[in-house]
């Protein structure tokens, strides 16, 4: 199971703050290929970054069962 | 004694800033970021702050490694609030503390450039009338080119 | 409240801040100054500073105005110390709030650069074998040219 | 009567903070080359600066009865 955590806006366009993904590996891609198909929201992604347990990933980072994936929009701290 | 820190609590700035005098250092600066009424024309109600909070502090701490790299014998603290906070409220406390005074300018400066890229924290911006995510939109800024790591200044 | 002060006791950091914090201030830089232990290769035991208070006071108010003059919206105050102080302990605070961040660190150091210009304080640094009033010596800073009201950066 | 001020080094030397000086009016190069004399010391004003009533002043300004003069060896707060 892979888990997966948004914020911010995006969090609040899904609805939730944690999404369960029964799968062993997926790429961050087609992590956000499935959730803009479920959540008929084709840009959701857009301007995001994404993070592999707590570190920034790419599009083509494999994501293992039992891995933590995180969406950032952009950040505005400070 | 957490260096590298978010918090639900008011900051306290002195506490910030004990974590970073030392015997060595002869400067202190420290960066505070408070809630402002007026911004672009319309009067902030509140602020609420959220943030991926085990990956904000690794990233705060990121650049406390980044500063301690660039800047020789310098020490940085940094204590980020989240929740809801009324004007004048203190958001963000940064403190570095370096043997001479130049350092620690460039080096607080540095920090909260960097908090604003790299760290995963959002603002959320009430008004009386509506509401917006800080840099949820097209028009403000958004990253294009994959992850921010490099695009530090480099001094 | 006095913004600009000469203080016999101990400085509070949050105090200094909570003088220029205000509702259309975003950014707060702070410069503290401490004592530290190691000074070119000597190990400073306690400094001692002195000042002649009333002049001084106003010279710190000069500072401010010129801040006020140069940063719009901008808000300064210092809170200098005299006395004898330990390693670490803090001299001086400067605060200065603007509405945004950039202007904060470009007034808060053009802040310190003056208090070393234009301010009667002078500090005595006492070693374990002796002690020295800090530029009393031909080899370091002395006037040669009348009043140095003139000689601060232009920014 | 014009009252001298002086301060950390020069203080020391003259072994005293504040002096009096009976005259109704002085120039501040007056006033200096008075102290020299009675102090002994011909360098007494290398680098200092001179304020009277609490603003800076030059060797020409005139100082007169009541008037505090202080001189201000090089600074060094902060």
């Amino acid at each position: 199971m892979i888990k997966v955590l948004l914020f911010a806006g995006m969090q609040e366009r899904a609805g939730k703050s944690e999404i369960q993904l029964n799968e062993p590996h997926l790429l961050v891609s087609e992590i956000k290929r499935k959730l803009e198909t479920q959540y008929d929201f084709p840009q959701m992604f857009t301007g995001c970054l994404s993070a592999v347990n707590e570190e920034f990933a790419d599009d083509d980072t494999e994501v293992r069962s039992g891995d933590v994936v995180a969406f950032i929009p952009p950040v505005s701290g400070g | 004694m957490k260096p590298f820190e978010i918090t639900e609590n008011t900051i306290s700035v002195q506490e910030v800033v004990d974590k970073v005098i030392h015997p060595d250092a002869g400067a202190v600066n420290t960066f505070i970021g408070t809630v402002r009424e007026m911004t672009k024309g319309k009067r902030t109600t509140y602020l609420k702050y959220e943030a991926y909070i085990p990956m904000a502090e690794k990233q705060l701490s990121k650049i406390g490694e980044e500063i301690a790299a660039e800047w020789p014998d310098s020490k940085c603290a940094i204590t980020h609030r989240i929740g809801e906070l009324g004007i004048s409220e203190i958001a963000v406390v940064i403190a570095v503390s370096t043997p001479h005074r130049a350092h620690s300018f460039e080096a607080c400066r540095y920090a909260i450039e960097r908090i604003k890229e790299i760290v995963p924290i959002w603002k959320k911006e009430h008004w009386e009338d509506g509401s917006m995510w800080v840099g949820d939109q097209l028009e403000t800024t958004s990253y294009s080119k994959g992850h921010p790591e490099s695009e530090g200044e480099s001094k």
